[in-house]
């Protein structure tokens, strides 16, 4: 059969699709989620230098001042300088500016860890139950279980069971968080198994172990990032309601969470104390929502597919 | 959520200023009630939200404030204390003491009933006394002067001690935890490390078991049986009349949905309001707050078995660093609900006196600072537990923290939740095994006022309370004290107890706060007493 | 069908083997001892000891776990350390409320999330969806705490509309019951109207892409039709299973608005129980979310063969 | 070329009249308009085909016609005017109401086409519901006639079943009785036939030219495949990347066609007359299978669901140089026998051997086995990892056995060469290559390993057919070179006679017929071979050869 005259110029790739970089910055919705919590971020790192004070050390006779007023505060050696509290004070008479700002680290901090911990055991149990069969009977079991117990009450069981750290309320959010990611993993596993370039990889000879990370793990970080970005926003809420039930974390590390639950008490008489935190809060929490709801738009192949086919 | 823990509402004796004013207004509202055509149609309903859950029901097997509420609403009790502090009979009708004051003779009002319609008789006094004697530390005192303890008959019952004994009667109407109330013999002859479960009692009102939902709902309507004394109420003492036919407590468990409930009506009376909502109270048209004279006192104790503090010096530098004012500030709110009190007993009470105090808790960080070079503290750091769900304490322990900071202390804040606190505190062992160095807590000014009910001024060692402190000297002042009947040797006595106490640090007293509870205005006659009593009651 | 359910029940067996396990381990690690909590705080160290004893605590772990679970299959649910009911009595007093709290949220929630949802996928990319989906992840943003109290203050206290707290059971009248549910299951249902739009957002636009849509816009049909009987109804599954899964997510808002509006159910329970270091009943109550949690996950699956007859049991 | 439709011409009005159509593409495309000074009519009875490859802006002009565009798609230009009214012009309501009433339209994939939750009947009925005013049990009836018109067996259980129940070729049915129901003017059919199997298309087709002689209604017809063309079309217009470079009857375009694009597609689509094939030089057998047969077990550990036998008695072997094609319609096994014998899938019964040796069916396989057997996919666009560079795809085989990194990559530049693909495009990421080139790319991977056996899995299916073309060619080249043993699997007749020495027909999972590629194509003995072959569309019309038809 003759060849057909040369009109292929298919030799020379075809013109290149725009990067997922470029997509990225074109959503609407992941610059204003980006930029949002850019801004938060610096004002985190850079608080000490945005004229605030030691975000524990206290002097009760300035409780409970309304926003701009002028009042004391004690140093770590004792003696007392003159302070304006931008934000007012709360029930001990601290800076609620300086806790704010210093609340923004920790609660950022436990936002990420719990998503990036989420993330990292929700897909090694999530790759394992989809690769291997005989894997998947228990762990999904054990995943169900998880599951089936209401995150709120494990954390309150988790965090009444190691004192209450740092860390412990890491872990405690973590855990209940895992089981949703896993299941996101190993459905993905399950679809990418079946995908022609992971039968041709077998089909080379390429080990069990190579094709995980080479071929399915990497098709599996679009859906990962976004439900990263869920998981980050319910765990600074989770944190709040753990303080709230009075097993969050200790009032003497700052996080808008207990800033909250401690400030409910003077929330009618003076609204600052739940106000400035709550506006924060919902503030990190929406960007991060509308940055996790951008980012499945743009990365998420099942949107991209709609186009002219 | 509020628990059950030490603190009750504290008895004082000094009258305050606006206490005549009280007076007038109660007697115009007792008459203006008289005047009400007696039998209204409708079932009047009590709504009550009390201090904390209603969990365990045996008013002798546990001191929690919520309990001992509940032992008054359906148990009556032999002799009652009045307004003044006097010791009166309640269901006692006579009593006679020998000459040699060792045989006590009792004879009880006729026509007392259970709620189940049986007669109150000498056998179920003497199983009462018998119980209530093992397990509260007035009673354990009591008995270990009884020699014998039995009925002359149905109606008489007789006390014979080793040796005379000055608080017989005080003992035995006692407004404190662990009440001796009075029950059927057959419920009074379960052991007393286990809890009861049959709630017949005299007292003014029975308990509706079977509409209880726990950490919801409690009721008690009114008991038919019961025969009110005829002397006016007064405290504890006097006539238990019932003028509602049916009373509710509601468990609310956040401090700012009960505020609401009582300013929105839902509920008629609210025991313990968050400090923070006092000013908005006073100024509800319809809610009157109940300025009482009977505060509570705040307590920071030491652990003497452990590093750092089991060092007399570390403690006394401790005692110079603390004052009291940051702690009243921090925790209650408005200076009217609060009061600095330098005694180890409630100001204005007997034996309160600033005896031993000069030098201490005036914030004096450098001095703290140079008695721990002396002492050589050599930086272990000093772990104090904070309960994250008492909202009336869960503030002290910071202010704690800063304060032993600036003196100079490292220190190391561990949050949990009270019942992990009341546990934990009870662990002797190191800090790393899970024990502690610092709490504070608060008792009511009626646990504090007498060197043998305070339990911080017990030093036996092992057998004292959390902190163990060990002094033998202490502990002959204390015994000394017990047998004294002459009230001037009791005020000498009990100074020295104080002065003894501050010397070995046993604990650190940080003043005084009342919590006043807050009733609507279509409620009155409510009786103004260190306890919570819910007889007595009008709601229009 | 039957087949099915059998199935399915026994697969559910091994998870409620798991709950068991995870909440018995999680109570008995806890620092804090129930003995010393209810011996009160005076108790001596004799006295404590001998009441771990009297509650069974003082044998090891496993025989421990074994006669709890033997009691759990035969109905036991064994005596509250703390209250002075038996565990099975509690949860049947406390039950009422949480359900009643939640079968409000879920309809609340369901009624309005799946039209905004829709509307949101209709015009996606649009000023609407944008609208749409920020306020809903707006109302996701706010703890449920500080919506409750804000309601609380101006819907109950300075309004008087609604009352401010309390549960009144059904038996005692239609009108006090649901007003007094009103606000509660308002600020419970924030959360879940967020998670339900998202999930129909997504899927009813995913089915607007699809070809039997393209068809029934080529037959002419009205557009609201096509949006109904065919993109939402293909889209039917996804959802009921976002609303089954997000049972689990409701009870931690659970938790936080009864104790918020003073409800007496089980979430607030639980707390306490936690709290209390009261085992049994801690044991009891999360056994008793997770077959709730199951069985509502079964019925669900169940519906499946409702809105897609491809589904076959 | 059906020579019936000329009587049909009377009404000299044309029914669809497109006059200078143009549709914009959004920013950023490769070309600035889908379409662009389209103009062409379709009269009552007449059917009008539209030919050319994807992208070619086919389906463009047919979503303008039913005014079914997307958002990003604007007509910009030009008129459409359904019996003298513009539809361009038209307001949406008024599109709306005309939609399923004047003009309708059929689609391409059964499967999808029709609403799965939905029963085949009601959504018929939403359409007379929402188009007429006539009451159900008249609406029920109407429905029940057309179903019997459109040839479906027992109408009223297909008006109560759900699509899922219906095969590819019923559902199909069942979209044409919908189109037709209200007897509109025109049809719009976007190539309904290509997901069917030839013989279920050529009944459709069929019935497409019953109904349209019944009722009289003028057909826009929509494909890529000459074949269907000229089996149909009354006449033809051939698109070129949205430009319609030529028109005229059917036997004019088909035979002498004036357009070079013309001409070059036409030579493209292979032949249905196998050429005379060299015999091999040597016998060396590098792939034999014997009895081999695989059935999956339905249902779960505990109900026992019935089994299905997707192959059974394969008899089958391929020598060194020699290709040996599987052809047999969808549901036939040939897939599955392919995936057995490159060891994807584990047969169940039969045996199996490699240049003499024999491999286990079940359990991990030789190494050495995976060298000498590798398999190139159906659907380019899923065969290679989008995350990695193609680079790197084709190394990873070599690496796997050893080969350093830089001798692998020295031997995927050649393997470029090969497969007549720029070496420098290795750093590249598959999105930025086409159908074709990525088929390329798959096939480079799959010689990276020097296989002896290469086994093609429908890959030419989703290509079209001047790319088909140089893929085909392009095996056909690196056979010979490397003297390959190729296993080829399509449900395509055409490609089967092109390129292969020896065909099997399959049919139900077993082997109905297999022989030299000439006996089968000249000499069909089995019945179903010989249905496959009537079934072919455009078999009398040999479009290679530039000799005329025969009468």
């Amino acid at each position: 059969m003759s060849a057909a005259a040369g009109i292929d110029s298919e030799t020379a790739p075809a013109g290149a699709a725009p990067g997922i970089g470029r997509r990225l910055a074109r959503n609407g919705a992941v610059r204003f989620g980006g930029a949002v919590l850019l801004v938060l971020l610096v004002l985190a790192l850079a608080a000490p230098w945005l004229g605030t004070v030691d975000p524990t050390l206290f002097d009760p006779a300035s409780r409970d001042l309304l926003p701009g007023r002028v009042g004391e505060v004690m140093t770590l050696d004792g003696n007392v300088l003159q302070h304006t509290f931008w934000m007012g004070s709360d029930g001990y008479g601290r800076d609620l500016y300086s806790r704010v700002l210093y609340g923004a680290r920790v609660s950022l901090l436990v936002g990420a860890t719990v998503a990036l911990l989420a993330l990292a055991f929700g897909t090694l149990a999530g790759l394992l139950a989809g690769y291997f069969r005989w894997l998947d009977g228990v762990l999904m079991r054990v995943m169900d279980g998880l599951m089936a117990v209401p995150n709120i009450l494990l954390a309150v069981a988790l965090v009444a069971m190691w004192k209450a750290s740092l860390w412990t309320v890491i872990a405690a959010i973590t855990v209940p968080e895992i089981p949703r990611v896993t299941r996101l993993v190993r459905s993905l596993v399950l679809g990418i198994r079946e995908e022609p370039y992971v039968e041709a990889a077998v089909s080379v000879g390429t080990s069990r172990f190579a094709i995980l990370t080479r071929h399915i793990l990497p098709n599996c970080i679009a859906p990962l990032v976004v439900q990263g970005t869920y998981v980050c926003a319910s765990a600074m809420l989770v944190e709040a309601i753990l303080s709230f039930l009075g097993v969050g974390l200790p009032t003497d590390i700052p996080t808008w969470g207990n800033m909250m639950a401690e400030g409910r008490l003077e929330f009618t008489q003076y609204p600052q104390n739940v106000f400035f935190p709550g506006v924060f809060l919902a503030l990190t929490v929406f960007a991060v929502n509308i940055l996790g709801d951008g980012l499945r738009d743009t990365l998420d192949p099942r949107f991209g597919k709609r186009g002219e086919r | 959520m509020r628990k059950s823990h030490d603190l009750t509402a504290a008895q004082q004796f000094r009258p305050r200023v606006r206490q005549a004013a009280l007076k007038r207004l109660w007697c115009a509202a007792l008459c203006a009630a008289a005047a009400l055509a007696p039998g209204q149609a409708a079932a009047v309903t009590l709504r009550i939200t009390p201090q904390s859950n209603l969990a365990i029901l045996d008013p002798i097997w546990t001191t929690a404030t919520v309990t001992r509420t509940h032992g008054y609403m359906i148990y009556d009790t032999l002799f009652g204390t009045d307004a003044e502090g006097q010791v009166r009979p309640q269901m006692v009708d006579t009593w006679s003491v020998s000459a040699d004051k060792r045989l006590w003779t009792f004879t009880l009002r006729p026509g007392l009933r259970f709620s189940d319609g049986t007669p109150v008789t000498s056998a179920d006094v003497i199983a009462s006394l018998e119980r209530w004697g093992q397990r509260d530390n007035m009673g354990q005192e009591l008995f270990k002067f009884v020699a014998r303890l039995d009925a002359v008959d149905a109606h008489t019952f007789r006390i014979r001690l080793k040796e005379p004994y000055g608080l017989v009667l005080e003992s035995l109407g006692k407004l404190g935890a662990n009440v001796p109330f009075i029950m059927p013999k057959r419920v009074a002859e379960t052991p007393a490390d286990r809890q009861i479960d049959d709630f017949t009692g005299s007292g003014p009102y029975m308990f509706k078991q079977d509409e209880w939902k726990p950490g919801a709902l409690v009721v008690y309507v009114k008991n038919p049986y019961y025969k009110p004394r005829d002397e006016p109420p007064s405290g504890t003492a006097g006539g238990k009349r019932v003028y509602v036919d049916r009373v509710e407590w509601h468990i609310i468990a956040d401090p700012q949905t009960q505020v609401n409930a009582l300013i929105s009506g839902e509920i008629d009376v609210l025991e313990q309001p968050a400090h923070e909502y006092y000013a908005m109270l006073r100024r509800d048209p319809n809610i009157r707050v109940l300025d009482n004279k009977y505060g509570a006192m705040v307590i920071l104790r030491f652990n003497q078995l452990q590093p750092p503090f089991n060092d007399v010096r570390l403690r006394r530098a401790a005692l110079v660093a603390l004052s009291q004012k940051p702690f009243l500030q921090a925790q209650y709110v408005s200076s009217d609900l609060y009061r600095t009190c330098r005694s180890v007993y409630p100001c204005g009470s007997a034996y309160a006196s600033e005896r031993g105090m000069n030098g201490l808790l005036g914030g004096d960080f450098k001095r703290a600072r140079s008695m721990l070079e002396q002492a050589r503290y050599d930086g272990t750091p000093v772990v104090i537990l904070q309960p994250t769900d008492l909202a009336t304490i869960s503030r002290l322990p910071l202010v704690a923290a800063q304060q032993l900071r600036f003196a100079g202390f490292k220190v190391e804040l561990q949050s949990m939740d009270w019942q992990t606190l009341v546990s934990r505190r009870a662990n002797r062992g190191p800090v790393a095994q899970g024990g502690w160095n610092v709490f504070l807590t608060t008792f009511n000014g009626l646990d504090l006022d007498n060197p043998v009910v305070n339990p911080a001024l017990n030093a036996s060692c092992g057998q004292a309370w959390v902190g163990w402190p060990c002094d033998p000297e202490l502990e002959r002042l204390r015994a000394q004290f017990v047998r004294a009947t002459d009230p001037v040797d009791k005020k000498r006595i009990a100074e020295q107890v104080q002065e003894r106490a501050l010397e070995i640090a046993t604990h650190a007293p940080l003043g005084e706060y009342f919590q006043p509870v807050a009733v609507r205005k279509n409620v009155t006659g409510y009786l103004n007493a260190p306890v919570y009593l819910y007889w007595n009651l009008r709601k229009r | 069908m039957r087949a099915f359910v059998l199935r399915r029940l026994l697969a559910t067996i091994p998870v409620l083997l798991v709950v068991a396990v995870l909440v018995f381990l999680v109570t008995r690690l806890t620092p804090g001892d129930p003995a010393a909590i209810i011996a009160g705080n005076s108790a001596n160290f004799e006295q404590i000891a001998h009441i771990r004893a009297a509650l069974g605590l003082d044998r090891p772990l496993a025989v421990q776990f074994g006669s709890w679970l033997w009691d759990v299959l035969h109905g036991d649910l064994g005596r509250s350390f703390y209250f002075k009911l038996t565990v099975a009595q509690l949860i049947g007093q406390r039950l009422g409320p949480t359900v009643a709290l939640s079968l409000c949220t879920i309809v609340v929630s369901v009624l309005l999330a799946v039209p905004l949802g829709v509307l949101a996928a209709w015009r996606h990319g649009g000023w609407l969806d944008r609208a749409l989906m920020g306020f809903s992840v707006l109302g996701f943003s706010v703890p449920v705490f500080v919506l409750g109290y804000v309601l609380i203050y101006v819907v109950a206290l300075k309004l008087r509309w609604l009352p401010v707290q309390g549960y009144v059971p059904l038996a005692d009248g239609l009108v006090p019951f649901v007003r007094h549910l009103i606000l509660p299951s308002v600020t419970l249902s924030v959360t879940y109207i967020a998670l339900i739009a998202r999930v129909t957002r997504a899927t009813v636009a995913e089915a607007l892409g699809e070809d039997y849509v393209r068809t029934a816009r080529a037959k002419g049909l009205p557009e609201a039709r096509v949006l109904i009987r065919h993109a939402l109804a293909n889209a039917a599954v996804p959802i009921v299973t976002v609303i089954g899964i997000g049972i689990a997510l409701l009870v931690g808002g659970v938790v936080v608005t009864e104790s918020v509006f003073s409800i007496p159910g089980l979430g607030r329970l639980t707390v306490d129980a936690v709290l209390a270091r009261d085992f049994p009943t801690i044991q009891g109550v999360i056994l008793c979310f997770s077959v709730i949690y199951v069985l509502i996950n079964l019925l669900v699956d169940l519906s499946y063969a409702l809105f897609d007859p491809r589904i076959r049991y | 070329m059906s020579g019936a439709s000329a009587a049909v011409m009377a009404d000299d009005a044309p029914v669809l009249d497109v006059r200078g159509l143009a549709v914009r593409l959004p920013p950023g495309a490769e070309r600035a308009h889908a379409v662009r000074e389209v103009s062409f009519a379709v009269r009552k009875g007449e059917l009008v085909c539209l030919l050319g490859e994807s992208g070619s802006g086919k389906s463009v002009i047919a979503q303008s016609v039913m005014g079914l565009l997307p958002r990003g798609l604007p007509a910009v230009a030009g008129e459409v005017r359904l019996e003298g009214e513009n539809l361009l012009a038209a307001r949406p309501e008024r599109l709306r109401r005309l939609r399923g009433t004047r003009m309708s339209m059929v689609f391409q994939e059964p499967a999808t086409a029709l609403n799965p939750v939905m029963r085949c009947g009601a959504q018929i009925d939403e359409l007379l519901a929402c188009h007429t005013a006539l009451p159900a049990a008249e609406r029920r009836r109407r429905i029940l006639e057309v179903l019997a018109q459109v040839r479906l067996p027992d109408p009223a259980r297909m008006l109560a079943s759900y699509p899922h129940q219906l095969s590819g070729g019923q559902r199909q049915r069942i979209m044409i009785a919908m189109a037709l129901i209200l007897e509109p003017a025109l049809l719009v059919a976007d190539e309904p036939t290509t997901a069917l199997d030839v013989t279920t298309q050529a009944e459709i087709l069929a019935l497409i030219r019953l109904l349209q002689r019944d009722h009289g209604t003028a057909v826009l017809y929509i494909t890529h495949d000459f074949g269907v063309a000229a089996e149909i079309a009354d006449r033809v217009a051939v698109l070129r990347q949205g430009e319609l470079i030529e028109q005229g009857s059917a036997e004019e375009v088909l035979s002498r066609p004036r357009h070079a694009y013309t001409r070059m597609l036409l030579a493209a689509v292979p032949s249905l007359v196998p050429p005379e094939r060299a015999p091999l030089a040597t016998r060396e057998e590098v792939l034999s299978a014997h009895g081999l047969g695989k059935t999956y077990a339905g249902g779960t550990f505990l109900a026992r669901g019935k089994e299905v036998v997707a192959a059974r008695d394969i008899e089958l072997s391929v020598h060194r140089g020699e290709t040996v094609g599987i052809v047999g319609e969808s549901g036939s096994g040939k897939s599955t026998v392919a995936r057995c014998v490159a060891r994807l899938i584990e047969a169940s019964a039969g045996r199996l051997a490699l240049d003499g040796a024999s491999v286990p069916l079940a359990g991990s396989v030789a190494r050495e086995f995976r060298r000498r057997v590798q398999i190139v996919f159906q659907d380019p666009y899923r065969s290679l990892n989008p995350r990695r560079t193609v680079g790197a795809a084709i190394v990873e085989g070599p690496m796997n056995f050893g080969v350093p990194r830089a001798k692998a990559r020295l031997r995927a530049q050649a393997l470029m060469g090969l497969v007549r693909l720029s070496p420098g495009a290795l750093e590249r990421y598959p999105h930025e290559f086409s159908g074709g080139q990525r088929q390329r790319l798959c096939i480079a991977r799959a010689l990276a390993l020097e296989p002896h056996l290469l086994i093609a899995d429908e890959a030419v299916s989703a290509l079209d057919v001047s790319v088909q073309a140089q893929i085909l060619e392009l095996l056909a080249d690196i056979q010979r070179r490397l003297r390959l043993a190729l296993l080829f699997i399509t449900h395509d007749l055409r490609v089967a006679a092109q390129i292969c020495d020896r065909v099997v027909v399959m049919q139900h999972g077993r082997i109905v017929e297999q022989g030299p590629v000439g006996a089968i194509f000249r000499a069909p003995r089995h019945p179903y071979t010989r249905a496959l072959l009537a079934a072919a569309p455009g078999r009398r019309f040999d479009f290679a050869l530039p000799r005329p038809p025969p009468a």
